[in-house]
């Protein structure tokens, strides 16, 4: 850790807003009458329902059971009576079968939940629990955890990265989980250590988390092997790409993931979960949540139990203040608006933040004026004005040549762009198309 | 095989038959070409010297028949009922495009009287307008005492290319007249023997900048005189030999103002340069005819063609000078 | 049920950059240049000023109606065409020039090719190389400064011209009388000082960066000095850069966002490649002044440039290890 | 066909100046003054008319693989003739249209007629061709001639018509100043064309 800030090229600084929760501390939410447990809430296959209308289930009991290797469990985050399977909107837009169950208020307890010696185990056993326990990426990507400490032979992995960068305008979950459980999110990452057998592991933090920083750096101590490494304060900071680039300095080939280059990256709140799941064996039922921004009342950070609907959340925060404008699960940057609060908390919310009317601007989109800001600020380095443009002529072949699959889909141009281009949800599309024809090609020469 | 022949036969007889019917053209043509040039030659001829009646080519001094671009390639002397009333000559020079042929007639008083262009292919509406009367017109009554430095007056458009061609004001007071919208800045060195004063006299909405150096000795120094929304700027010292000049010319006075309205001076006076100085001609007129002062007005902008033109002309006069008078052809 | 809530695609924020706030922001930036204008050569400046933002403003909103587009006067992109139309005009030129060039920059070289962000080449700087081939007389038609005309009146001539030949450098003016701008020249382009005031206000701003004037700037620099007359090295490069309009050039047109590359790479270039033009036009060109074609040169390469310097992107060279 | 129809054509529906964009040479250098521009066109009209003649009588006899050189051979002779016919009895214009009447051999409309229109039909409607072709070409130098006469000189046919006050656009008579007009021209009738559709 020098004093000169660690950074990468591009990016910009969009207002952090993490005032309103920063020096909050993490509170139990109220649990509600009802919960709202979506069968898909990860990257890959969704769940089977093992429960039916009527049955009654404990706290932590599988409901939905696993479906192929890129999946995991689902668990009942209550105990109670399930009331329905019904097809419920989830924080993505599209609807999802759901167990709704009513809750009985007793939090009892699966018979599966133990205690656990962690010192007893074997790499392929925490593989097996962090499967059990339906871990997945706690960032927000909610890509199955199991699957990521499963590399396949041929990578050599040599670093484990915990990113607690949290770039994102608004959220302070990791900045908070960093602070009250540095103790679980250091064990986490010895456990990650351990069961990919790497020696050396680093955790990224932003420079605007002080707190968070001495934390961390009180429980490393002087284990060699474990680094906090302090970032600038920048967006896309967190982007798992930029955040290997500016710890290894290992760029991941265009197309390619984190183990290519011997990197496995992991949310800290994902490493807390981890060490936690194992050592008391309840898997993942709730997850620390932000609710902030202008258009609440009183903005909190919450322990939430999954399922539980965003206005229970509002309520839990005080209502809106003022007329809402736009609630948006996850950060301002990325997270996806919600047309209502009828949607439950899944594993991927990390926050959820409202803004006021008067923030929610319905701007003018004006011609391009290539000021190339957008090229200054993309983290990847593409031309965002040409890929979009092209985009919006239908030009995919040219999308496709300048790069738009390497898209990370930051924001960070439309974010900049003075003229109000939607550069970034245009080269969404051509992304979409080009996979689509690419998947089209690839069944057509079978 | 047989088949390429025959093709190939056929494209013969195409370019056969087509061979033919241009020779047969020619054939027709030939002629009326042939009188067409020697008309437009000999009207050529005639127009620069009218009062001849018929011409005849002498020998060229090949040594004295080409100074820098400018080349005499012919010299005819003009004969009127067997008595030698002039000459003319054929001078070639390089224009800005291409070559520009002059027919340059001189008469029995040693002066100029008419140039003609034959042969040019200059810019439309620029250079190419060298050919018009006003221009042309200046040369005559130029007499051969003023070749050394003989001048003209850039009007208009000066474009960037001036080579010094584009030079010079003269007359008897000395004054740079710069009207209409035109200028930039005139720089004139004067020179005057007389009572003369160096005035600077702008009009219009233009700007001048006359700067006239030499040493001050004159009686009434300088004056500057501006009017309308201009600035005008006289900077003017002389160089007085009084005696000399205010008795030889018929004007009084005789001055040799040489302007150079050459490039201007600002950052963005890229494309062309403009000077305009509108010499006092008529006042000029009696001193022209001791060979002192020369105007010769650029037309247009194009002083690239027209300094060409003019320093062809001059060229003549000194081959005339030198070879055909010095030769004792007189 | 809330129903008024706003769904859209994400980011959610926006910054606060507006096309209209950076054209304010240029157009604030030339407020200096225009007052040192109006002090040097009095109110006649304003006048072409205002003339030519007038119609360039005008002739917008009619060539839209008539082409049945959006009016957008408002983004305020017309008004900066104007004002830098104005400033690369001789104070004196007859105000129907001024029209008429504004009708050229906005209809022929801005309008006709797409309007904002797709005119191929400077509209402001398009519009005075054809004013300067249609009227030559009345557009190099100068004014001497009124500031100068009382304190010294020996010379007006600016510095370019006297640089063009080794031997007449003793007639320069003072260094400091032509960074502030006690010379002759186009209105907006005068006043080095007055433009690097509003420069260091669009860098601050970051409506600007450094690289296209830094590289211009630079390579006039470095080349009018090695290229003296006088022998290498010799070069007066403190005069070549303050006079004329490098400055203007360098900082308000070279790196105008329409016809200059995008790329950073592709900037340098571009201000090297403006740099290299207008040295050898100085230098050794017919004309006093070469920053107005080159940068009508670069603009028309900036495409290609672009599209060779496009950015390595992130992991593109490690993929093919 | 009916040759009236073919005329038109040439003169409108496929004005090879302002349609096919072809000649783009001459059309550019010459016309500097509508006289110009009328004496180009009816240079290349005459020629034009010729070569299609010949070329449409020819096309049974010349070989497809060297139609190319014999169309060029025949549009040479033309241009040839019709340089010495002009020096011979109208040494002015000769004079005026200087290096652009040898051009016309490889004025793309001279070729492009033969290859397209006269070397498929017969020989009255070539001639038509020619004749439509040659006087689309003649009425649209003609009027970028006057067009930039007028604004780059103040002239018409040599005659002055705009008022002394005006300030020719000296630009308009140089080359810059007949891609403008060509530009602005074609753009325009496109505009109006397609309304007309």
């Amino acid at each position: 850790m020098g004093f000169k800030l660690l950074s990468f090229r591009g990016g910009t600084r969009p207002p952090g807003n993490k005032h309103f929760t920063k020096n909050k501390n993490i509170e139990k939410a109220k649990v509600p009458a009802l919960v709202y447990i979506p069968l898909k809430q990860h990257v890959g296959a969704p769940c089977e329902a093992v429960v039916k209308p009527g049955d009654q289930v404990k706290m932590g009991q599988v409901i939905g059971k696993q479906m192929g290797f890129i999946s995991v469990p689902i668990h009942s985050s209550v105990s109670g009576k399930v009331k329905s399977i019904i097809p419920f909107p989830i924080p993505q837009g599209n609807k999802e079968m759901t167990v709704v169950i009513e809750n009985d208020g007793l939090d009892t307890l699966d018979d599966s939940i133990k205690p656990r010696d962690i010192n007893a185990l074997s790499a392929d056993e925490i593989r097996n629990i962090i499967l059990d326990a339906g871990i997945v990426g706690l960032g927000s990507a909610t890509f199955p955890t199991h699957v990521k400490l499963s590399p396949p032979a041929d990578k050599h992995i040599d670093t484990v990265i915990l990113n607690g960068a949290e770039c994102e305008s608004y959220l302070t979950t990791d900045d908070r989980i960093m602070i009250e459980q540095a103790d679980e999110v250091v064990a986490g990452l010895r456990v990650i250590m351990g069961v990919l057998d790497v020696k050396m592991g680093y955790i990224g933090i932003e420079s605007n988390k002080p707190e968070a920083i001495a934390a961390i750096e009180k429980v490393i101590g002087n284990e060699s092997n474990i680094r906090v490494k302090v970032l600038k304060d920048k967006y896309p900071q967190g982007c798992e790409r930029k955040l290997i680039e500016t710890i290894t300095g290992r760029q991941i080939p265009s197309g390619g993931l984190p183990m290519d280059v011997g990197v496995i990256v992991n949310n800290v709140g994902t490493a807390a979960q981890i060490y936690k799941s194992i050592i008391t064996g309840m898997p993942l039922i709730e997850k620390v949540i932000t609710v902030s921004g202008r258009g609440v009342e009183n903005p909190r950070n919450l322990l939430v139990r999954i399922g539980t609907l965003l206005e229970d959340l509002i309520d839990d925060c005080g209502g809106y203040a003022g007329d809402p404008g736009k609630v948006i699960i996850g950060g301002p940057m990325m997270g996806m608006a919600q047309h209502s609060l009828e949607v439950p908390v899944t594993k991927c919310v990390s926050g959820i933040v409202v803004l006021p009317k008067e923030e929610v601007k319905d701007e003018e989109i004006l011609p391009c004026i290539r000021c190339g800001k957008c090229v200054e600020v993309c983290p990847i380095h593409l031309m965002p004005l040409h890929i979009s443009a092209y985009s919006l002529k239908g030009d995919y072949e040219s999308c496709k040549k300048f790069n738009a699959l390497d898209c990370v889909e930051c924001g960070s141009c439309s974010y900049i762009c003075p003229a109000k281009r939607p550069l970034q949800h245009s080269i969404k599309v051509a992304k979409e198309a080009i996979i689509a024809e690419n998947k089209g090609k690839a069944s057509g020469d079978q | 095989m047989s088949n390429t022949l025959k093709i190939g036969l056929r494209l013969v007889v195409v370019t056969v038959v087509a061979a033919l019917l241009l020779g047969l053209t020619n054939l027709a043509t030939q002629e009326p070409i042939r009188l067409q040039r020697i008309k437009a030659e000999n009207a050529a001829k005639q127009a620069a010297l009218p009062q001849a009646e018929t011409f005849r080519e002498i020998d060229l001094v090949p040594g004295s028949a080409k100074s820098g671009e400018s080349e005499i390639t012919q010299v005819f002397v003009g004969e009127s009922g067997g008595e030698t009333v002039g000459y003319v000559l054929m001078v070639k020079t390089r224009g800005y495009v291409d070559e520009v042929e002059l027919v340059i007639g001189i008469n029995n008083n040693d002066e100029v009287e008419a140039v003609q262009i034959s042969k040019q292919s200059e810019t439309p509406g620029l250079g190419a307008r060298v050919v018009e009367t006003a221009f042309l017109q200046q040369f005559h009554g130029l007499g051969i005492d003023a070749t050394g430095d003989a001048t003209a007056d850039a009007d208009g458009g000066a474009t960037a290319d001036t080579d010094g061609g584009a030079t010079a004001d003269a007359d008897s007071s000395a004054s740079i007249d710069a009207d209409g919208g035109a200028t930039t800045e005139i720089e004139a060195e004067t020179e005057t023997d007389a009572d003369s004063s160096a005035t600077a006299d702008v009009t219009g909405g233009s700007t001048a900048d006359a700067d006239n150096e030499g040493s001050a000795d004159a009686d009434s120094g300088a004056t500057s005189d501006e009017t309308g929304g201009s600035t005008g700027e006289a900077d003017s010292q002389e160089t007085t030999d009084i005696d000399s000049g205010a008795t030889d010319a018929n004007s009084g006075a005789t001055g040799d103002t040489d302007a150079d309205a050459g490039a201007t001076g600002d950052a963005d006076a890229d494309a062309s340069a403009t000077g305009d100085a509108d010499a006092d001609a008529g006042a000029t007129s009696g001193a022209t005819s001791s060979g002192d002062d020369q105007d010769i007005q650029a037309i247009s902008g194009a002083t690239v063609t027209s300094g060409a033109v003019t320093r062809a002309v001059n060229f003549a006069l000194q081959y005339y000078r030198d070879v055909l008078l010095g030769g004792g052809a007189k | 049920m809330n129903n008024s809530l706003v769904v859209s695609s994400y980011p959610h924020i926006r910054s606060k950059e507006t096309v209209s706030r950076i054209m304010l922001d240029v157009i604030l930036a030339l407020v200096p240049a225009a007052i040192a204008s109006v002090i040097i050569f009095g109110w006649r400046s304003l006048l072409v000023i205002g003339v030519s933002v007038l119609s360039a403003v005008i002739s917008e909103a009619l060539i839209q109606k008539i082409m049945k587009k959006p009016i957008t006067i408002k983004d305020l992109s017309a008004v900066v065409t104007g004002i830098l139309l104005a400033y690369n005009l001789s104070p004196a030129v007859p105000l129907w020039i001024v029209a008429v060039g504004a009708v050229i920059a906005i209809v022929l070289v801005k309008q006709v090719f797409g309007g904002l962000g797709q005119n191929f080449m400077n509209p402001a700087l398009a519009a005075r190389a054809i004013l300067l081939a249609a009227w030559p007389v009345q557009m190099t038609t100068w004014k001497k400064p009124i500031i100068d005309a009382v304190a010294n009146a020996t010379s007006s001539a600016t510095p370019l011209p006297i640089l063009k030949d080794g031997e007449t450098w003793a007639k320069l003016p003072p260094l400091m009388d032509v960074f502030v701008g006690k010379v002759g020249g186009s209105i907006g382009e005068i006043s080095a000082l007055a433009l690097l005031i509003g420069a260091g206000y669009l860098l601050i701003r970051k409506v600007i960066n450094w690289r296209i004037p830094a590289s211009f700037i630079g390579t006039v620099a470095l080349l009018t000095w090695i290229f003296g007359y006088n022998g290498l090295f010799t070069g007066r490069w403190e005069y070549h850069i303050f006079s004329g309009g490098l400055m203007l050039g360098a900082f308000f047109m070279a790196n105008d966002y329409a016809t200059s590359p995008v790329t950073p790479k592709g900037q340098i270039i571009m201000g090297i490649g403006c740099g290299v033009i207008t040295t050898v036009i100085r230098l050794a060109g017919g004309y006093p002044d070469g920053v107005s074609y080159s940068i009508l040169i670069m603009n028309i390469a900036a495409p290609l440039i672009e599209r060779y310097t496009r950015p390595r992107i992130y992991g593109e060279v490690k993929a093919n290890v | 066909m009916k040759k009236s129809k073919i005329i038109l054509n040439g003169i409108i529906t496929e004005n090879p100046t302002f349609r096919l964009v072809l000649g783009m040479c001459p059309t550019l250098a010459v016309t500097t003054a509508a006289i110009n521009g009328v004496g180009m066109g009816l240079a290349t009209a005459f020629v034009l008319i010729c070569s299609n003649l010949v070329i449409s009588l020819l096309k049974d006899y010349i070989p497809s693989q060297v139609r190319i050189p014999s169309f060029i051979v025949v549009a040479a002779t033309f241009v040839t003739i019709t340089g010495m016919l002009m020096e011979a009895y109208v040494p002015t214009l000769f004079n005026s249209l200087g290096i652009f009447i040898p051009l016309i051999v490889v004025n793309c409309i001279i070729l492009g007629r033969a290859e397209s229109f006269a070397s498929k039909s017969t020989p009255m409607d070539a001639v038509a061709d020619g004749l439509g072709m040659g006087l689309g070409f003649t009425i649209s130098l003609t009027l970028l001639g006057i067009i930039r006469a007028v604004l780059g000189s103040g002239t018409i046919f040599g005659a002055r018509l705009m008022p002394q006050a005006f300030n020719p656009a000296v630009i308009m008579i140089l080359p810059p100043g007949a891609f403008i007009t060509l530009g602005l021209l074609l753009g325009l009738l496109n505009k109006l064309t397609a309304k007309a559709r």
